[in-house]
């Protein structure tokens, strides 16, 4: 904690510009005191499209601000010209990197306004589902956190590991990269012959790799060095600022949708997610290798405790003439990111009134990024990034 | 009129400005005009012949790729770069920087104002330069045909030398799209840059169509 | 010194073998870490097509004279350094000009390329390349402190400046090279090495994910291949360069191969498995331990 | 939960309460009320957490909904308040500002300026681009703004593009004798 003190980004203004009634810095370029530097869209440093304008001193951050809407594409409006089934495959692109949670959101919010109730089999391969999806994000992002610091090599077995679950979700559903396997009312398919065989075996890898990049990352001197203090969240930033998940749980404050509102079947797994309290970079990273091996014993919980037959699907109406009567909802899960929700209004029509979707990075990015990168460094921009796990489409839609 | 909109939108550090000089002396500074040329691009000379020919395989085996993930394609771009699908082997590799690429992968979905970047990105890369569309987005807009702020076709705004189907395409078909670049490039039809260059007129008004704050200059190197 | 054409021709001879193994060993080694990895990669000519390549494109910016004069002062920086230090020890043909000062106008040529690429950067306007050198500036500043520590030592224990003599003093059996004679100073003068290699964790000029990519962001076509063409007769010559201090030089062109391959690797390796520092880090880093053992280095050798 | 509940439609007034499931509940404040009811769920209810702010556009009756969605975490409970304004026919409603209870609700507010055309004065930057760049337009989410026909006159479509009603398509290719059998089935996947 000692350490945090020199990040604190405390509000101590003197050094740096002055700013007006709007909040905004006076930066006089033609001082000579400051660069003006854009970081994105076209950097390979930022996670995504979206673009970060900083005003720099020497290699200091003195002042930053988030650009997104690189990534609009107008998912809300368009959702709104969707019958329900077509929203599927529309909304599952909200969110390249997890997109089992944007199924999981829309179909659960779907039952719940049209009083569906969906089969216990179903529910469990949903679990299954939106548990490897986080596994394969937690793969490319923990020793990412490494590769923003260039020690890419890790990140490079993390990858291939990947590849290999996006391989199971090939055969469980079809689909590498977008799978739309949870669909209204349950999911599309049973777990193919020797599937559960092949992901165990495959998840034994995943207990090779974490010794693995726990030599090269978590006690790389100089990865421990420039982690530990960097990006501090203090505990009350936590429901300030709107920080979920992971980003949370590394500042002592335990946030897990799948623990405090569970969902599907999560009430019948045991599991414990990992909080600490330094509140840094380095806790962020534990937090998602914590997760990491959490996620692989979930699946692990799954597999074992899965009924090995029953309904996947309860009865829909048909879907072409599928009216939901009026009605609100939000439908949450927890994605890799944190909590991960759906604002879903039905009007009585055949179309949704309106969807909303909100994601972690909505408030990490904007606001709370901004503010974590005064003081730090230009090298720390992306390790910062990453650890906060921005994925822009879901901030702009 | 129009010059009310110019000024709107021209972002504070392009405005004209006076800047006092280390000597004391004020200058005025435009930077549209000083930091960027004005003149039309000339298109290069292709030339034929076995030296050209052997240029050609240097630059059919030699890609850089410029590192901007324009939309959700880009997800497949890391696979590439990873021990799985390996693109080093292929002599593709990723640049950080427009001036030392030569391959622009647009991955998927142009967003408005993603393509004001794109073209700047595309402007500012060293002839002959070529042009993949990732996914069915870039062909005729793919899932987001009725955006209000996707492009439909990506060829009317910058000039297109393959397409790689799909939504989104596999890291494979990825490879198989630039090995047929490379065929391309081998045969001597990378010479989109020139088209660009020549319809030069059409393209911009194009893009000017859509890109209603346009305070960049005409064609920026 | 012999000022004839066929010295020259000779010299330049090696400047092209160099230029080529230079090549190869950078293919050789981003195969080396792709097979870290796990992965295949580049092809052993890619280095060759790249430079082929590069130079086949077209070049039609200007940003002004220096724009176009920093890579040529770079390659200055390069070919400078090889011109003035002996190849092979013992073959006269092999020795270049070599005279009995060139240790100290070698490190002087070893930061005359990087004030020349400093002065072109600066030229080409962009914010990234201002930024980079200015890092490389200070970095390199704070690299030279434990390297001309180490030197003096050297020079010190060999009462020389001159390469020639420094090699001959460690002929004869691995015993008497300098890095069992005057440890202090080798190990002073390898960890300044690996600052002076700029690779991970000190590669903090280049940067692709921070500030990309440093002082060349806006070099392109034939200005990048002049540098490419550069850092791969440097990366040979630096590791010469330490290979003539601390490992005894080389009596034969397979003994420099083979020795510059494993100097080399050394950077290499270390910078596969760390990240990369801060510029604050860097510079405290250099001069904390490296500087304090080279300033031992330097008593141990005038007192003992 | 329930106390906040019960806090909302005692002082403020609230109305339509709605309880979707255990643990989330909708409910209506008036919109000169809405942002002290919000201050207090927040000070003393313990909502402490902002979830989301956003707007549906019932165009039909005249109301621009605004729903502000509040988390308290000490009780696994949320409440979603909804506030009705009174829809304008050019966008230009306006609401009070929360950005002083969170720092990040600026940012949807500008969204919500941008998107629906409902200002907030006060909030700062709030007429800056956030999202869209250059847009001159009608604000894109507002239900009158019509997209399809937005693209098709803005971008170039690419002729050869067919969209069918998937009902209509189905109908015709499948059952082209007797269309009133379509109806009548159900989809089941199990079968």
């Amino acid at each position: 904690m000692a350490k945090s003190k020199l990040f604190t980004m405390n509000e101590d203004r003197s050094l740096y510009p002055e700013l007006d009634d709007n909040g905004k810095p006076i930066v006089d370029l033609s001082s000579h005191k400051y660069v003006k530097l854009w970081q994105g869209p076209q950097h390979p440093g930022i996670t995504g499209n979206m673009s970060l304008e900083l005003t720099v001193s020497g290699d200091e951050i003195v002042e930053s601000k988030t650009h997104v809407g690189y990534l609009h594409r107008g998912f809300e409006k368009l959702l709104e010209r969707r019958l329900f089934v077509q929203c599927m495959p529309t909304s599952i692109r909200l969110c390249v990197a997890e997109p089992d949670t944007n199924e999981y959101v829309i179909s659960n919010a779907i039952e719940e306004l049209g009083n569906i109730e969906v089969p216990e089999m179903a529910q469990w391969l949903r679990m299954l589902s939106l548990e490897m999806a986080r596994l394969q994000v937690l793969l490319r992002q923990v020793p990412g956190q490494a590769g923003t610091f260039a020690l890419g090599l890790g990140y490079q077995w993390g990858s291939y590991i990947r590849d290999l679950i996006l391989d199971s979700f090939e055969e469980l559903t079809g689909g590498r990269v977008y799978h739309m396997y949870i669909i209204p009312g349950g999911v599309r398919g049973l777990l193919p012959d020797g599937f559960k065989a092949r992901l165990l075996e495959k998840l034994k890898l995943i207990d090779e790799f974490i010794p693995k990049i726990d030599k090269l990352i978590f006690n790389n001197v100089v990865f421990e060095s420039r982690a530990r203090g960097l990006g501090y969240i203090p505990k009350e930033w936590v429901d300030e600022y709107g920080v979920y998940g992971p980003a949370a749980r590394g500042s002592g404050i335990m946030r897990d949708v799948r623990k405090t509102n569970p969902y599907l079947k999560y009430d019948q797994l045991d599991f414990e997610p990992f909080v600490t309290t330094e509140g840094d970079v380095y806790a962020r990273t534990e937090v998602r290798r914590a997760d990491l091996i959490m996620t692989v014993d979930l699946i692990r919980q799954i597999l074992d405790k899965m009924p090995e037959k029953g309904d996947i699907k309860a009865e829909t109406p048909n879907v072409l003439h599928w009216k939901i009567p009026k009605g609100e909802t939000y439908s949450k899960c927890e994605a890799s990111r944190g909590e991960y929700g759906m604002y879903f209004v039905t009007d009585g029509s055949k179309f949704p009134r309106r969807v909303n979707l909100k994601g972690p990075s909505y408030t990490h990015a904007n606001a709370l990024l901004d503010k974590l990168l005064i003081n730090a460094n230009i090298s720390d921009t992306a390790a910062i990034m990453v650890s906060l796990a921005t994925c822009p489409p879901e901030i702009e839609r | 009129m129009e010059e009310d909109k110019k000024d709107k939108f021209l972002a504070p550090e392009n405005e004209i400005r006076q800047v006092t000089a280390p000597d004391g002396s004020i200058i005025e500074v435009n930077p549209l005009e000083d930091y960027f040329s004005q003149d039309r691009p000339k298109p290069y000379k292709v030339r034929k012949g076995p030296v050209e020919d052997f240029l050609n395989w240097a630059r059919a085996e030699s890609l850089w790729v410029l590192g901007f993930g324009t939309g959700c394609g880009s997800i497949e771009i890391p696979p590439l770069v990873t021990p799985r699908f390996d693109m080093y082997r292929f002599g593709i590799q990723m640049r950080a920087t427009p001036r030392q690429s030569n391959v622009f992968v647009i991955s998927g979905y142009l967003s408005v104002k993603t393509l004001k970047r794109a073209i700047r990105a595309y402007e500012q890369m060293p002839s002959p330069k070529y042009v993949v569309g990732l996914g069915s987005c870039t062909i005729n807009g793919g899932m987001y045909y009725d955006s209000y702020n996707t492009i439909n076709r990506l060829d009317h705004y910058l000039p297109v030398d393959a397409y790689i189907a799909g939504c989104m395409p596999r890291p494979e078909a990825l490879l198989a799209g630039f090995e047929g670049l490379k065929k391309l490039i081998k045969a001597g039809k990378g010479h989109k840059a020139n088209e660009y260059v020549e319809n030069l007129d059409w393209y911009k008004a194009n893009q000017k169509k859509i890109i209603k704050d346009w305070n960049m200059p005409d064609y920026n190197w | 010194m012999d000022y004839s054409i066929e010295k020259f021709l000779w010299a330049f001879l090696g400047l092209f073998i160099i230029l080529n193994w230079g090549m190869l060993m950078s293919a050789l080694m981003r195969r080396i870490g792709a097979k870290l990895a796990g992965r295949i990669g580049v092809p052993l000519y890619q280095p060759w097509v790249d430079l082929l390549k590069l130079m086949s494109l077209k070049t039609w910016l200007s940003h002004g004279v220096m724009y176009y004069i920093g890579p040529v002062f770079r390659l200055v920086g390069g070919v400078g350094m090889f011109l003035f230090m002996p190849v092979i020890f013992g073959i006269e043909i092999w020795s270049n000009y070599s005279f009995s000062g060139d240790l100290i106008l070698l490190l002087y040529f070893q930061s005359f390329g990087m004030l020349g690429m400093a002065m072109g950067a600066s030229e080409s306007g962009s914010p990234h390349a201002a930024i980079g050198i200015s890092r490389g500036l200070s970095q390199f500043a704070a690299v030279e402190v434990p390297m001309t520590l180490a030197v003096i030592a050297i020079a010190i224990q060999h009462q020389t400046f001159s390469f020639s003599e420094i090699m001959a003093a460690q002929q004869g059996g691995i015993m008497n090279w300098t890095l069992f004679t005057n440890p202090l100073a080798s190990i002073a003068g390898m960890l300044a090495m690996l600052g002076a290699m700029s690779h991970s964790p000190f590669n903090l000029v280049k940067a692709p994910n921070e500030i990309p990519i440093g002082p060349p962001t806006e070099y392109h076509s034939s200005f990048l291949s002049v540098l490419r063409t550069n850092s791969a007769i440097l990366h040979v010559v630096e590791a010469a360069l330490f290979m003539n201090l601390f490992f005894g030089g080389a009596d034969s062109w397979y003994m420099y191969i083979i020795k510059t391959f494993f100097v080399y690797f050394i950077s290499v390796f270390v910078g596969m498995v760390f990240p990369r520092f801060k510029i604050e880090d860097s510079i405290r880093w250099f001069l904390k331990w490296p500087t304090a053992i080279g300033i031992i280095a330097v008593i141990v050798a005038a007192y003992w | 939960m329930q106390k906040g509940i019960n806090n909302l439609i005692e002082k403020f007034g609230a109305s339509d309460l709605e309880e979707r499931r255990p643990g989330l509940s909708f409910i209506t404040v008036e919109n000169t009320k809405a942002v002290a009811a919000i201050t207090h769920l927040k000070d003393i209810d313990g909502y402490t957490v902002l979830s989301l702010i956003t707007a549906v556009d019932w165009i039909e009756d005249g109301i621009m909904q605004l729903t502000y969605l509040l988390n308290n975490p000490a009780e696994i409970a949320e409440i979603g308040l909804r506030v009705m304004l009174e829809r304008k026919k050019e966008a230009g409603e306006s609401m009070e500002t929360i950005h002083h209870l969170w720092p990040n609700a600026k940012k949807w507010q500008q969204e919500l300026k941008e998107m629906f055309g409902i200002n907030f004065p006060g909030s700062p930057n709030i007429n800056d681009d956030f999202i869209l760049e250059g847009w001159d337009a009608a604000p894109p989410n507002r239900r009158d703004f019509d997209t399809k026909k937005f693209a098709e006159e803005t971008f170039f479509p690419r002729p050869g593009r067919e969209t069918h009603d998937p009902a209509e398509h189905m109908k015709k290719n499948m059952y082209p004798k007797n269309p009133a059998d379509y109806t009548n089935k159900k989809y089941n996947p199990n079968r």
